[in-house]
C-alpha cells in the first residue's frame, strides 16, 4: 500500500485531495454520490461575518474548457453558519476547512475569532482573491501590503492551521506569497479564479449581470500549474495546488510542480464522483512508479 | 430524493422536426430510479468539442414498465444539438433524479389546468399522466409558435383534454397563449407551467388575478445542478436568493418576486 | 453593402481582421488557402536585431481549448528580412505589419530605424510582452516604466504607426496601457500569451524545453475580452483585440468589448481559412443587425 | 506544391488490432490531388472533446485509381484513439499534402531498402510504390515489438522483398532492427527509413559508417503544419532550426546534427 498522507500547518490530510471553496457546498450536496469520510478534506463556502445576497443572476455562463462565474460569496454569514450547519457537517472524519471573506480587515478578524472556537474547524482558508465583490476580496489579494494585512490581523484571531488562498490576477504571485508567509500563514492555496468577461454577441449584453466575474476549469489550468511551481521555489511553506484539474493525472501535475495538496472545484460539477477517482488514480499512479510515498513526488518534477 | 449517476443508452431518438427530439434512454445496467413529476437530470454532452459543463432537461415521461426516460430537448445551442444529433445506442450520463417537482394540490377533486409553451411541455407530460394516475383530471393548454412546434400533443390527449394557442393561428387558437379561452374559466384550483419567462409571469398574473395557485417551472444557467455552487438563484419572497436547482426548478408563484 | 473599413493610426483597414504575430508565419504559408489581400493587415513574426534561433524543441503541447508554445523569437534578423522577406511580401494589397522585438532598448531603435525607411511598412507592432525570451520581451512589458521607456525610445526612430502589443501577465493592465498611451504609441494591441506550464506526469518532466512558455488559443478568452474592455475604457488611442478568437462570433465579441480590429493567431492552425470566414460573418452579422458601419458598434457592449 | 483544406468521408476503418487502425478516406467531393510519397495530412479530429489542434498523420497510400488516401493509425492518446474508433461515413477534415517527401535515387539502378519501425511503416507503402514504378526494385526492412504490431507486411510483399526484426523474435529475426541481417550488405545505394527516434538514429549510424545516402522521416510536435509557427524545428547542419513540417518530414541524415 503506498501513504497518501500529507501534513499541512498542524494537520494531517488521509490523502491530497480536497474540494474547492464555493463549488461543493457544504459537502453534503455530493452525499449522494460519494464518500465524503473519503476526501483529504473539504473547503466549504465562502463565509462572511453577515448574511450576503449576493449577486443578481444571470451568474454564470460556460466558456471554452472553462466557465466564469459572478456568485458574489452569498452565505447567511458566519452565526447562521455556526448554528445551522456546522452542527451538521462536523463529524465528517475529514478536515473540514472554512473558506473566509470580508469586505474589511474588522470582517475578516470576527469571523476568524469565532471560528477559532469550533472544535471541529482545525483550519480556515483566507479569501484574500475573490473577484466577485466590490469591497475587499481582490483587492486585498493584489498586493503584497494588503494581504499582509489582512493575514496578519487574522494570525491573531486564529491560532489553528491558516491558509491563505491567492488571487492569479497579479504580475508577480512569489511576491504576494512570501508577503503572507512573512506574515504567518502555514500555507497558501493557488489559484482563485481569473478576472473574465463574455458578451453575448446576439443581445449586445454581457453573459452576468456583474459583467466580469471569475473564470475556472481546465483553461485555467497552463497558468495555475505555472504558478504553483513559482510559489512552491519561493516559500517555505506548504503550497496547495488547484485551478483546472479534472482527474488524477491533472492532480498529480500539480504535485509534481510542488503542491503539497490539490483541491477540485469545477470538475465537481462535470462529475459529482470525481474526487473519488482522483484520489484512486493517485493511488495507482505511485504504485505504477513504485513510489511509496506521494511525499516524495511534491515539487518532484525533473527538469 | 437520493440522487444518481448513471449511464444511459439511447435506445430511440426520435426527431419531431430539425429543431426537436424526443429521445427515449434505458439505463445501461439496472433499473431505473423514482422520478418526480417535474424533476430534470443534468445530462453530459457527448461527443460535443464546444461544450463543457452539463446541460439541465427536464424529465419528460418515466416509463416505469418498459425501464425507459424520455428527454424533449429543443435545439438551442452546441449542447443541445449535439444530443438532437446522438445516434442510436450513444451512452450518456445523466445525474438524476434533481431539483423538487410538481406538487398534487391539497383538494382532492381539484380541478387542473397544465400550461405548456414550446418545449417547456416536456415535464407536464409525466407530471399530468402521474397526476392522472391519482384520480385528477388534468386539462392542458398547449402552447407554440406555429403549429410545427407544437409538441407531444398526441401524447397530451391520450392524458386529458388538450387547448391549443399558436401565435400564427396554424392550430388552435390565434395569439399568445394568455389570450386562451380556457383562461378565462375561474373555476380551476390549480395551474402547472412551463413555458419562456414572459409566459409564465402572464400565467402567474392571471392566476394572482383569479386566486388560482400557480406552479412554474423555472429555468436558469446551471453548473453543478445540485445547490453547491450558487449559480442559479432566483429571488424569493421569505429566502432572498435560493438555487433553482435544488429548491426550484418548480415553484409556487407565491415564492417569486413576480 | 456595410462598411467593414476602420481606422488605426494614419492606417485604414479594409476590414478589422488582421493575423496576429508568430502565428501567420510571413503569409506566404497560408498563400494556398486565402487570398492574403482579403484581410484587413498582417502582422509578421516577431523580428528582432540579430539572427536568433529560438529555443530548443520541444516547442508545443496542447493544452485544454488552447496551447502553450516556447518558440523563442527564432528569426534571422532584420537585415535579413528586408533583403529577403521584404521583397516577396510588399506588394500585397494589404497593410504588413512588423512585429518587432528587442533584448534592449538599443535593439528595438535599431529595428525601428531599419523599418521606418521601408516604403510597405506602415506600422510596426512593438512586442514588449513575450514571456518566451530571458532578456528584454515580457520584462519591459509588466512595468509602466519598462514599458514607456522601450516605447519612448522606439516612438523617435519610427515614424509611421506604432502599435504596442501589451502582456496580461499583469496586475493592472491599464496602467500599462496608459504609460505607452503617454509616450506616443497610436495603438495598443492585447492580450500577448499568458505564462503557463505543463507537465508529461509520465515522465515527470516538462513539455517545453523552457519549462514555462505561452498560453493561446480560446482558453484566454474571456480573460482577454475583460482586458480589452477595461483597456478600452481606459485610453483614448484604438485598441486591438485577440487572444482565442476562433470564430466570427469571438471577433464580434472582441469588438463589442472596445476592439478596433482583431488579430487571430492559433485559430489559424486550427482552420487555415478562418480569417476569411470571420470577415464574411462580420460582413453577415451586420447586415442581420442592420447595422451599416463596423465602427459604430466598437465598444457597443450594452451595459 | 500546392496545399488543399479538404472534407474526406471515411470509407473503411480495418482496425488492425486494438492499437491501430487502416483508414480509407475519398474526398467529400472532386478528384484527390497528387501526393508525394512521404507527405502528410494535418487531420481535424471528429467529435473529440479533448482535442483542441489538428493531428499529423502520413499519408500511408495515394490510390489514384480509386481516388482514395490511406492512413495507417497508432493509438498514441485521444486523437488518434479518437480516429481509430471513428465509423464509415465520418467526416474528417485535413490539410494536405503537407511537407516534402522522400526524393529519388540519383542512380537510375540504386539498390534500395526502406526501413520502417512500428507505425513508422506507413509513409513506406506509398513510396515503395512509387520507387517500383519509376523502375526501382524496393526491397523493405519491416521491424515491430512483436508479430502483432507488424503493420501492412501482406501489402509490403506485393511491392517488393519483405526482412522483418521484432523485438520478441515472434516473427523474423529477434532482437533490434539495427542487428538485422540484411543490413551488413553493404552494397545498398539508399536507405528510407521512419520509425522511432532511436532506430532512426541507429540506422543513420549505419548508413554514415558505410557511407549510404540516407533518408529519414522525422516526428515532432506540431501546430500549423506549414512552417508558419515555429513549434516543429529541428537543428541542422546548414541552416539551424528548421521546421520539421515544412523542409521536412523528410530530410537526408546530411542534414541533420546527429
Ligand atoms: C431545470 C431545467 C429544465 C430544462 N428542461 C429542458 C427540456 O426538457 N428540454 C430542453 O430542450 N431544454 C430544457 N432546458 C433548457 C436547456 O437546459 C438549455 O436549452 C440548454 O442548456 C442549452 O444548452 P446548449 O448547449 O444547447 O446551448 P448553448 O450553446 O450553451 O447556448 C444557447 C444559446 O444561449 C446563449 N447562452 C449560452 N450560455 C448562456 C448563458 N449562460 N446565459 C444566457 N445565454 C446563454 C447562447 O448565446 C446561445 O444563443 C431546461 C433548463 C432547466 C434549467
Ligand atoms: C509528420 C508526422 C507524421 C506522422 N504520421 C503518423 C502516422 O502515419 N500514423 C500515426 O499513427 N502517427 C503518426 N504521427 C504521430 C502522430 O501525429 C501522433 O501520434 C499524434 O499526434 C498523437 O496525438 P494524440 O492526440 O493521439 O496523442 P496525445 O493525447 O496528444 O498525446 C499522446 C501521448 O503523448 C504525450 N504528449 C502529448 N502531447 C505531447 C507533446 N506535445 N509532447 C510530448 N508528448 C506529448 C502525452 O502525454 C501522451 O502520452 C506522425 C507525426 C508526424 C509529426
Ligand atoms: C461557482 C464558484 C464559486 C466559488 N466560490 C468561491 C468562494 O466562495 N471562495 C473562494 O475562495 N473561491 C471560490 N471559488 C473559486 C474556487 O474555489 C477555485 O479557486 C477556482 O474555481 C479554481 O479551481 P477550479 O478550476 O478547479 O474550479 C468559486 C468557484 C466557482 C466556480
Ligand atoms: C506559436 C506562436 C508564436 C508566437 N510568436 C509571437 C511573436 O513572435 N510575437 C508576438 O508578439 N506574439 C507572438 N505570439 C502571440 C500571438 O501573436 C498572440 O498574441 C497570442 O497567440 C494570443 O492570440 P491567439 O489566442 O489568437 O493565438 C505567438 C503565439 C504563438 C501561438
Ligand atoms: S446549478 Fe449549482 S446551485 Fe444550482
Ligand atoms: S508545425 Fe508550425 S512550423 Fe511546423
Amino acid at each position: 500500500m503506498v501513504d497518501l498522507r500529507v501534513n499541512i500547518g498542524a494537520l494531517e490530510f488521509k490523502n491530497p485531495v480536497l474540494t474547492a471553496s464555493g463549488t461543493f457546498g457544504y459537502g453534503e450536496e455530493f452525499a449522494d454520490f460519494i464518500d465524503l469520510n473519503r476526501l483529504g478534506g473539504f473547503i466549504i463556502k465562502g463565509t462572511t461575518l453577515n448574511h450576503r445576497e449576493g449577486n443578481p443572476y444571470p451568474r454564470m455562463v460556460e466558456t471554452p474548457s472553462g466557465m466564469l462565474n459572478a456568485v458574489g460569496l452569498q452565505n447567511k454569514g458566519i452565526d447562521y453558519f455556526i448554528e445551522n450547519i456546522y452542527p451538521r457537517i462536523k463529524d465528517y472524519d475529514t478536515n473540514v476547512i472554512v473558506n473566509v471573506s470580508g469586505a474589511t480587515i474588522n470582517d475578516y478578524v470576527t469571523v476568524c475569532e469565532k471560528l477559532n472556537e469550533l472544535e471541529k474547524i482545525n483550519a480556515i482558508e483566507i479569501n484574500i482573491s475573490c473577484p466577485n465583490v466590490k469591497a475587499g476580496g481582490m483587492a486585498f489579494g493584489t498586493t503584497p501590503n494588503g494581504a499582509s494585512a489582512v493575514v496578519h490581523a487574522c494570525r491573531e484571531a486564529f491560532r489553528k492551521t491558516m491558509i491563505v488562498k491567492l488571487s492569479p490576477n497579479v504580475t508577480d504571485i512569489t511576491e504576494i506569497a512570501k508577503a503572507v508567509e512573512g506574515v504567518g500563514a502555514d500555507s497558501v492555496s493557488l489559484t482563485n479564479t481569473f478576472l473574465g468577461m463574455s458578451i453575448n454577441t446576439e443581445t449586445m449584453k454581457p453573459y452576468l449581470s456583474t459583467i466580469t466575474g471569475g473564470l475556472s476549469g481546465p483553461c485555467i489550468r497552463p497558468i495555475a500549474v505555472r504558478m504553483v511551481w513559482q510559489v512552491s521555489n519561493a516559500v517555505k511553506i506548504p503550497v496547495i495546488g488547484l485551478g483546472g484539474i479534472m482527474n488524477g493525472r491533472d492532480a498529480i501535475e500539480f504535485i509534481l510542480a510542488g503542491a503539497t495538496a490539490v483541491q477540485l472545484g469545477t470538475a465537481n460539477f462535470v462529475d459529482p464522483t470525481i474526487t473519488i477517482k482522483v484520489i484512486d488514480y493517485i493511488s495507482d499512479y505511485l504504485q505504477r512508479h513504485k513510489i511509496e510515498d506521494v511525499k516524495s513526488i511534491i515539487g518532484g518534477m525533473i527538469q | 430524493m437520493k440522487k444518481y449517476l448513471i449511464d444511459f443508452k439511447i435506445d430511440d431518438n426520435i426527431q419531431l422536426s430539425s429543431n426537436y427530439s424526443l429521445i427515449k434512454l434505458s439505463p445501461c445496467s439496472g433499473l431505473l430510479p423514482e422520478v418526480e413529476g417535474g424533476q430534470f437530470a443534468q445530462i453530459e454532452i457527448p461527443n460535443s468539442k464546444e461544450t463543457f459543463l452539463r446541460r439541465p432537461i427536464s424529465i419528460c415521461f418515466f416509463d416505469k414498465k418498459n425501464n425507459q426516460l424520455w428527454l424533449l430537448v429543443r435545439k438551442a445551442g452546441k449542447g443541445t444539438e449535439s444530443l438532437i444529433n446522438s445516434i442510436s445506442n450513444t451512452i450518456v450520463n445523466m445525474m438524476l433524479p434533481l431539483g423538487n417537482g410538481f406538487s398534487y394540490p391539497t383538494k382532492p377533486n381539484a380541478k387542473v389546468l397544465l400550461i405548456g409553451g414550446g418545449v417547456g411541455v416536456a415535464p407536464l407530460l409525466y407530471w399530468g399522466a402521474l397526476l392522472k394516475a391519482h384520480g385528477y383530471d388534468p386539462l392542458f393548454l398547449l402552447a407554440a409558435k406555429s403549429e410545427n412546434d407544437l409538441l407531444l400533443k398526441d401524447y397530451f390527449e391520450e392524458i386529458g383534454n388538450v387547448y391549443v394557442s399558436t401565435d400564427d393561428g396554424s392550430a388552435g387558437e390565434k395569439g399568445l397563449v394568455i389570450y386562451n379561452t380556457i383562461l378565462k374559466d375561474k373555476t380551476f384550483d390549480k395551474y402547472y407551467c412551463c413555458g419562456p419567462m414572459p409566459m409564465m409571469k402572464g400565467i402567474a398574473k392571471i392566476a394572482h388575478t383569479n386566486s388560482i395557485d400557480c406552479e412554474v417551472s423555472l429555468e436558469n444557467v446551471m453548473a453543478c445542478g445540485v445547490g453547491a455552487c450558487l449559480c442559479c438563484v432566483e429571488d424569493t419572497v421569505d429566502d432572498g436568493n435560493v438555487c433553482v436547482c435544488k429548491e426550484g426548478p418548480v415553484f409556487n408563484i407565491n415564492r417569486l418576486k413576480w
